[in-house]
């Protein structure tokens, strides 16, 4: 098992009622299915909710294997301006 | 030249510059807060930022700007935390030799702003209430 | 609402405000004199006016553009007279809603402005030589 | 014959060396008139120069009879901003 921080933001911290979380997740474990995860935990509160992906405050496309220690967000739309 | 802010008090504009030899546009935009959110009167808004990759993102997008449009300087700030009613969350200004081109670098620059800037708005309701803007099961 | 002025002193922007509800958009651009008219080093500009139609004719623009574009307040002040280089010779301020309809808005304000507007350009040359600028047999 | 004032800015004030004249005209002449005479005071320096003409602070457009007291400028191309 690995360990990722997710940090949590806007309606993530909103539907997880927590602003940062350890998980421990497989190793090779992708983004999508930290995603899955994540939403399985938000128990519908994040349906229709697009979520990007940053990983170490990067944005990054597509599914994406985690590592150890990595930094991830679940970006909901942005909101700034 | 580029720069960006974030930061956490009253945005105090950029100085204006009499003393430039080339740039005929000083183009300056001030994002206000308004009193509806999705409708809803509020009382304030609370920006949250997600602390670094905010700021590296909207220098990105300046850079990008500032590589796509012929101008001489974009200067930014956004600011996070409580903002009321009527203040400046957000203030640009881009100085280009012709207005033109410092009207499309605007233009470009806020609107990729809003699409990829980690910095979400929380509505801070009459009664107290905080909820992310735009929440649909509140 | 609407406010134009033409002036023959260096120009005192229009005072910022924080205490709008609704407009979330101040739009700002300062028209500033460069260095170099038609190619050629200046010392200063001159702007003459056509007294009276100047201000009639950027008025009449002035409403126009908030027909047009569902903006709140367009307030404009164009200087007359000598202009020194890298001072403001324009100065436009659009409220809006939003800020395209405050972007479109200002882009057609002032474009139709360099159409129509009579005032014209004195270039003061370094050698005090006035002459009127982009006159062709100088 | 009928007098109206000719004001003059930019290049045609440069062209002719005054800001202001008075010119007596026909009785029923137009601004195509008016603006061949001020042509031909001009001297070839207002070749290729595009005019407009405002009577009484105000654009007219095509061929209009002036009057008697009319204050008429041949406008060229402004340069406000």
């Amino acid at each position: 098992m690995i360990k990722v921080k997710l940090k949590c933001f806007s309606q993530v911290k909103y539907a997880l009622g927590t602003g940062e979380v350890i998980l421990e997740i497989e190793i090779g474990a992708t983004t999508t299915e930290l995603e899955e995860m994540v939403r399985d935990r938000a128990d519908g509160r994040l349906d229709g909710v697009g979520l990007s992906v940053a990983i170490n405050q990067q944005y990054v496309k597509g599914d994406v294997v985690l590592h150890d220690g990595d930094e991830v967000v679940l970006i909901p739309p942005v909101q700034g301006g | 030249m580029v720069i960006v802010e974030i930061i956490d008090r009253p945005i105090d504009p950029f100085p204006s510059d009499d003393g430039r030899l080339e740039q005929g546009s000083e183009l300056i935009f001030n994002g206000r807060v308004r009193s509806k959110e999705n409708g809803q009167e509020i009382k304030e808004l609370e920006y949250e930022q997600y602390e670094g990759m905010a700021e590296s993102e909207l220098k990105r997008i300046a850079i990008e700007t500032a590589n796509i449009y012929p101008i001489s300087d974009l200067f930014c700030k956004h600011r996070v935390g409580t903002v009321a009613v009527g203040e400046t969350s957000l203030h640009v200004v881009i100085w280009s030799k012709h207005r033109n081109e410092g009207l499309e670098a605007i233009t470009f620059f806020i609107s990729e702003l809003k699409k990829r800037v980690p910095i979400w708005k929380w509505a801070i309701l009459k009664d107290g209430t905080k909820i992310p803007s735009e929440c649909r099961y509140h």
